[in-house]
């Protein structure tokens, strides 16, 4: 077994985290940042964050994740940061030139106290700032919320660039949280098709799904223009896809730029996406295209087709709230069972929005906010199910109990497909049906007798 | 210009000096002025070793490959060892980036002790930082205990933990005591200290040493009892190195830390040799083995057919034994025939190509050994975290100027123990050894290997690597996963060295089988003819379309 | 063991077919005229043809799938069956109201010698075809060929409803061959980004992935309509995309109506997607947009990512001419190694063009047309390989062989997704390496020691 | 109108003379007065059976339900035999498309012969076809004697064949005679022949019946001997009543065809009593048992639970040995709990709910029961190849006239064997069997078990069952694959009761278990809720968006 250790037997732990189901802040920053046209987010810390966290996006892209840091040493934790910060800034600028320099705190320079608009003012008074070049900051220290808070804290610092002309864009601002590249396309093209004038922010699609074509460009074509950020405070609202990611910025326009702010979850599965459409379709006061109510009648049919291998299925998930929170409704619609939820994020409303969902189901379910793989994986042990959901950690769970499993979330190490193909929408609904069906039926196919070997599924 | 990188052959010809100034031009005065001593154009002057600057701060922006302390002393050292439950101290990210993310391999059997594919953490919270993180640590070390009733329990530091004052060693020593069946320890391996992972590994040793090293007596049985120092078993490496010292009869008492387990650290002080693979993470350990036990150390190198053959004869020839040189002997000889009939199939695909290496305190330097062996020249290197020494040798040592960043890594001083010091061999034997050729606590670093005209350059950063690669054009790119995909966007093939993409092992005889074949995919993989569309080749269009 | 009573020495057969590798003439001919709008196709033969191949179609498609016969008797096939298929014709049109009626023959209706000819000629003296209505037909006798020349055949009689007026319309014909409605959408897609414009005929998207919404359209949307078809005598060209399924439309409508044609290879994977682009850009003289070069260096960044994982990998193919011959392509671009390559369709220009395609490979490959999957077993036993492709009936092997195994061709009975997302073109392309990869990694994970199980590949 | 059905609830209260009206609305008159026959609202005619027009041909252009004579001989009722090799002699399509599509289930043991994963096939070419195939075909066989050296071979002739004239039977007999130890016997069932799949299974029934039946007298032990006819094992419906009769110590000899092996077939005359499930398919057999051999049958149904119990009992009653008698009860007194506690929980979700049920010659009769005992109500119901006997029961088969189509379906003659035949029970005895309830060489048919004013339909189309469902929304709709999807898009679930999609088995107590959860899954399934976007639920935009 690769966790041998684990004992059915689960006993409270109150200090010790094993098998984390989240990371730090500043990741979630940097993903968020990346995001940016022409972004360089930089870590302000010391090297090994950097490190750490573009290796972590590299692994998970297999695409090159350019970042910068502070390179705290010993002397800058204790007199401060803002020498090397000031340094950094003006070499950025002048051997990369990014349009924007995108920064983070740590958990050190936080712990230290550094101000990061105090340090941006000194830059600018001392003109290292070029003309016409961005530079952005937020707040994420890591022994705050997760990744997951610091994706958050950094797009409100993209909301915080608006610069309202009091004269309206004629634009909805939409805020897509913590999805793929290839989601971010998606609901572009979904929007396109409904004819929506949208600014969607933050957008890593054409930044870290990248083309191999013998030139490296350091900043690529993808990513949400300044000018589209300065402008976000003239949209006519913001549709914030996630609780956990997108609903700080969205009502920070709200309060700041009036700009009313409706938060939705992920749209991930049938009746998210139902709500995401139906808010479009409000909002721009248009007709539906058919082209969009074909997809969505393609994932009822693929529903309907092969319900009988989907029905009363166990599965357990782990992830961030705002996908879990989406995939768990998509699964009970599908009259599954979601049974173990676990996030590393903490936040008592997921358990509580869990516990909504699936209030309707024969059973209670096991949910956890701030809980960790180490109780997934005992809860497993407790309660055995048909069908793993999460990041590529739950392979060592699935192959110790033998489970079916996709994978989905962050990070992903160990597979492709992720950054090409959308789970978000209608088609992102068969493409996760396609996978959950894949494993399952795999299954059938390796442990039916030869009896019962099938043809035809 | 990159974009002709797919097509155009290597470009090793190149003026070096006209790639350094390349390679500066960029830059603010100050940050050229500091790279300019850290870019070294590789010429014999006067057969002396040219110098170059290391273990230098990076400066701050500069996007650098370099790595932090805590990855150093947990990451690299400590991560390899199963049967220590190793808990962060920390945010809860630290303990996550090193969760499974350098492939160490180990063998704990069906059911021995194995904690590396866990990941323990104290998550810190803000009231942790607020009120300290001792109460909180306490409770881990506590919780882990009560779970697993491990031999040891090490704690880690992270950058929070040195500033608000959690004085991790008391607490360590508090729950030691209170399990009494239990060895917890503490490192103190904050990210900002030192300037790059080296820092980390120094601390690794130290406390190694203080806590493990020589804690256990009984004797091993065995004859050519050694240590392998500096052996990660990164993609099974170690499980190759064992193979072959075990067929040579060779006793491989500890390896640090590869595949290890806490009884062979404990005992390690008990072998007569040690073997040094990567002298920059782990010489302290071996220095002060020397010190305290009287075990004299050599440097070896596994990576490279021929290498790891005259490693196995370096040890050979300090046992001085007949039967293990010629033991040693004819495992030579049965492997070697494999090796060559390999290397025959592949080389005149590589033969005369091009490859550039900057990973890592040793790697650098060993790989290039394989390369040499499949005809490829190695015309860049430099390591991402090595000191003056690494390049230049250890007769650098005495003179290298102390900065402060260095000054505050600890420097544990070691003395003779008074009833465990046993000289393995007398000085005249000694003498003797080194006489025939055998050198001793020597290092002679990589730039010495390396042909004239070669670049050598420490801590290269992702500017100068694009830079290089799009002037130079190598065949080859090797260096770790942060560059890896910049690279190959130019169409290069990039090979990770630190953890080897997705194969290995490389050491040892099967390793350089594997190696060779690797390399041979990729210098010769059909993809990287595929970069452009015929229509971004040939844009004009031809008159009009030929229907049959 | 599935197939236990398959010896691994391999005996000359020359009568006896085991496992067939292809199907009859008349399932073809049904799913082309699927592809064209408002059509309802006709077996001219016995009950149980059409029966059979609705019943194929249903299952592969999990899509309603209508279709008529001229339910022969004893009595019809002694006296011929015109009086059947004029009362068939009568019934149809006034029952089902179809715009079409595309007629194919079969082994009973050829054998007696049924003139298709002459009795269409008589249902319209007998006004039995309403006026506006169309009825085509095609000979497809079971005992030739295959089900690929059945295709081939039903696309031949489309083109054959061509009206040159002799002013041209500025379209490229476009004769996909016998892929999936979602590979059909998808050359659409590529031809609008492009700027072509094109007749595209059969078009099964729209016909064979519809929704679920509660109502039951006989006749969906989709399908070339008969309007385009008579315009393609005007069109500037053809592009027929596969020897054995296109090429003899396009080379009626070279012959008779003088409109210029090409044959290229199916557009599976890099190779032949490049010259299908590339022959659009000349035919139209346009310069190839961003989007489609993007989507090309995806594909190629991602076979630079994960060349480790299929480098020298053998592999068995099962399945039909035009298919393989892209596939096997594509497969050695990706330096693996094809090494047992079947299809049941006769022709040996099949066996000269796999042979081509893999001259510079170490070894000679085990090639057969006319071939069945009983002799593809026997070659994998005698030397096994890393990976099988093929349709449905390959799991038997897959299973008794413990090969990795990707479904794709016809028929796919058990699983989902083939007819919701293409395998055609740059993205197409991407699918295709996700889902071998896919089942290679699976097995690397399934079988790693614990020593070397991986987190990241 | 269609959209409605997801929504609105079952019409079961339409008057069926409106329904019937507006299903012929659309065809030609001549259509539309062939249909009218084949269309009965069930409604008892004082105490007899009303009539209905079965076995008749399907109009060309009809969009039908059915098949061929080879699906009925080769597909339906030899396919699942596993240790005979079925070679298809035609074309390659009949031999591909009957190829593991029918969800028979066999257990052949790890090592027992089986070929049914094949698929065996002469494959004709046109040459064949011009020239004639008996020679291919003799050279199939031998290859396929030569590769497998199986006990039988049997051939298949598809339509081309017998219009050329090739003379399987000459072919075949040749060909046994000269292996000598395999029995090779061919089907001239050429799919033109009668009107549906039912000609095929009287074909199949007359070959077996004079090539296997019978061929076998080395004795059968044990007691309680019966075979059992028409039970296909679809989806292991075999297999639970197997489980069920062992329970009972009843020896099944032989099924017909469902997991049996040459062997039974040939040692099935040793039974003492013949059990019915699908009179269509093989009453042939079973009457042509009794003449030969003595054997009496009755009909029997194991779809139900309590018509399993039901059938068990009356082979008791037959058998009339308290032993048995007891036993049985205790079975069934053994397994009704365990399906009562499912029914408890399911009916509530079922009760009240309507089924309409088009299938086969037997299922859509058998099926009824299970509805039955879930509350639900059958609103229509048809056969798809059955003959008169099946609607209204075999009284009506002396005065059935004998039409174009089924004359050329051959009716073999058969004796009372001179040696072999033995009457299993004495007159006095059957009188007294028959007098306590026990009806031999019995079938009522479906329409007597319909509630009045039901409809039953032969031969439905698909026009019909799309107009059906408009008109009367039922909560499941039961046929074939073919039907499947057109049903459903219409909102109503469809359960295929041929090949059962992917479950059962459904037979026996077991398999009313696993059907009522079954159908639980699919007339409760959210999915049926989904069809309607809110966007086209609710096309009117409310004023403005509600912001937050």
């Amino acid at each position: 077994m690769l966790l041998r250790h684990t004992p059915k037997e689960i006993t409270e732990r109150s200090a010790l985290t094993i098998n984390p189901a989240k990371t730090c802040q500043p990741i979630g920053a940097m993903y968020a940042a990346l995001g940016i046209h022409g972004c360089l987010p930089h870590s302000h810390g010391s090297q090994g964050c950097c490190a750490y966290h573009r290796s972590a996006l590299t692994r998970h892209y297999k695409e090159p994740i350019s970042a910068s840091t502070s390179s705290f040493t010993e002397g800058a934790s204790v007199f401060g940061g803002q020498a090397n910060m000031l340094q950094a800034i003006n070499n950025i600028f002048s051997v990369y030139d990014p349009e924007v320099i995108a920064i983070h705190t740590t958990c050190l320079s936080e712990t230290i106290g550094d101000d990061l608009k105090q340090i941006k003012k000194k830059a600018q008074d001392e003109g290292k700032i070029p003309a016409g070049k961005t530079v952005l900051g937020a707040n994420t220290p890591s022994y705050v919320g997760s990744h997951v808070t610091g994706f958050a804290s950094m797009t409100k610092s993209m909301a915080m660039l608006a610069e309202p002309t009091g004269k309206k864009n004629g634009k909805v601002n939409v805020v897509p949280g913590w999805v793929e590249p290839a989601d971010m396309e998606e609901l572009k093209r979904m929007m396109g098709l409904i004819g929506v004038k949208y600014i969607l922010f933050p957008d890593t699609s054409g930044v870290l799904n990248g083309p191999l074509s013998g030139e490296y460009k350091m900043f690529p074509e993808g990513g949400t223009t300044v000018a589209e950020l300065k402008s976000c405070g003239d949209s006519s609202g913001t549709l914030a896809l996630g609780e956990w990611c997108s609903a700080d910025a969205a009502r920070w326009l709200d309060t700041n730029c009036k700009v009313p702010c409706k938060v939705l979850d992920m749209p991930f599965g049938l009746a998210a996406t139902d709500r995401f459409i139906e808010a479009l379709r409000t909002i721009a006061g248009v007709t539906i295209p058919e082209e969009i109510s074909h997809e969505r009648g393609q994932l009822v049919d693929m529903i309907s087709d092969m319900h009988q291998y989907l029905y009363h299925k166990k599965v357990a998930l782990v992830g961030d709230p705002d996908q879990l929170i989406a995939m768990t409704e998509f699964l009970v619609s599908l009259d599954m069972w979601p049974t173990h939820i676990v996030t590393g994020t903490p936040g008592n409303r997921f358990e509580k929005r869990i516990k909504e969902i699936t209030k309707d189901l024969p059973y209670e379910v096991n949910v956890k906010a701030a809980g960790d793989m180490f109780l997934l994986h005992q809860w497993i042990k407790n309660d055995p199910v048909d069908l793993l959901i999460g990041n590529t950690y739950c392979k060592y769970i699935a192959r110790d109990e033998d489970i079916p499993y996709v994978r989905w979330g962050f990070p992903i190490l160990d597979r492709q497909g992720h950054q090409y193909f959308p789970t978000v929408g209608y088609k992102g609904g068969i493409r996760l049906l396609e996978k959950i069906l894949g494993v399952l039926m795999d299954r059938l196919d390796r442990d039916a007798p030869e009896t019962s070997f099938e043809l035809v599924m | 210009m990159a974009t002709a990188t797919a097509t155009k052959k290597s470009n090793a010809a190149l003026d070096p000096a006209e790639v350094k100034k390349e390679l500066l031009a960029k830059y603010p005065a100050k940050v050229a002025r500091k790279r300019s001593k850290q870019i070294l154009i590789n010429e014999a002057l006067e057969n002396t070793t040219p110098e170059i600057h290391a273990n230098i701060r990076t400066t701050p922006g500069i996007i650098t490959m370099r790595g932090c302390t805590y990855a150093g002393c947990k990451g690299v050292v400590l991560g390899p060892s199963r049967d220590i439950v190793n808990i962060t101290h920390g945010p809860i990210g630290c303990g996550f980036y090193s969760w499974l993310t350098r492939r160490n391999q180990t063998d704990a059997g069906p059911d021995g002790e194995n904690y590396m594919n866990y990941c323990f953490s104290t998550d810190m919270q803000d009231s942790d930082i607020i009120f300290g993180g001792e109460k909180k640590l306490a409770a881990a070390i506590q919780e882990a205990y009560d779970l697993f009733h491990p031999k040891a329990i090490a704690i880690f530091a992270t950058c929070p933990v040195g500033l608000i004052g959690d004085d991790i060693h008391t607490v360590a020593k508090r729950m030691k005591e209170k399990f009494g069946d239990c060895n917890v320890f503490a490192f103190s391996c904050e990210g900002y200290k030192g300037v790059s992972q080296s820092a980390g590994h120094h601390i690794a040793n130290n406390q190694l040493f203080r806590h493990i090293i020589g804690q256990d007596d009984t004797p091993k049985k065995g004859e050519y009892k050694i240590n392998l120092l500096g052996e990660y078993n990164i993609g099974g490496d170690g499980f190759e190195i064992d193979r072959i010292l075990k067929k040579c009869g060779i006793n491989c008492l500890a390896t640090f830390s590869g595949n290890s387990t806490y009884e062979q650290f404990a005992t390690s002080h008990q072998a007569d040799l040690n073997a040094v693979m990567c002298h920059r993470s782990i010489n302290y350990v071996a220095d002060m083995l020397e010190t305290k036990f009287g075990i004299p150390w050599i440097k070896v190198n596994f990576i490279g057919a021929e290498a790891t053959a005259k490693s196995l004869r370096k040890i050979a020839q300090y046992f001085g034994d007949k039967a293990l040189i010629e033991r040693v002997e004819a495992v030579i000889a049965e492997e070697m025939p494999k090796v060559e009939k390999v290397l025959a199939e592949v080389k005149p695909r590589t033969e005369g190509k091009s490859a550039m290496l900057f990973v890592g305190g040793s790697r650098a330097h060993h790989y290039q050994e394989l390369f040499n062996e499949l005809g490829m020249k190695t015309i860049a290197a430099g390591y991402e975290f090595a000191h003056r020494d690494d390049y230049e040798g250890r007769q650098v040592l005495p003179n290298l100027e102390v900065d402060a960043d260095s000054r505050n890594i600890e420097e544990i001083h070691v003395e003779a123990d008074p009833t465990r010091f046993k000289p393995r061999k007398s000085d005249k034997e000694l003498k003797a050894l080194v006489k025939a050729g055998l050198a001793f606590k020597e290092y002679e670093g990589m730039i010495p290997d390396m042909e004239k005209n070669t670049l050598v350059i420490d801590d290269l950063n992702q500017y100068e690597a694009e830079k290089l690669v799009e002037l130079m054009k190598p065949d080859i790119f090797c260096a770790g996963i942060k560059e890896k995909y910049s690279i190959q966007k130019l169409g290069v093939p990039m090979k990770q060295l630190h953890s080897y993409d997705s194969g290995g092992p490389y050491a040892g005889f099967a390793g350089a089988i594997n190696f060779y074949r690797e390399i041979d995919r990729l210098v010769n993989s059909k993809v990287w003819s595929y970069m452009k569309a015929p229509w971004q080749e040939n844009p004009q269009l031809s008159a009009t379309f030929a229907w049959e």
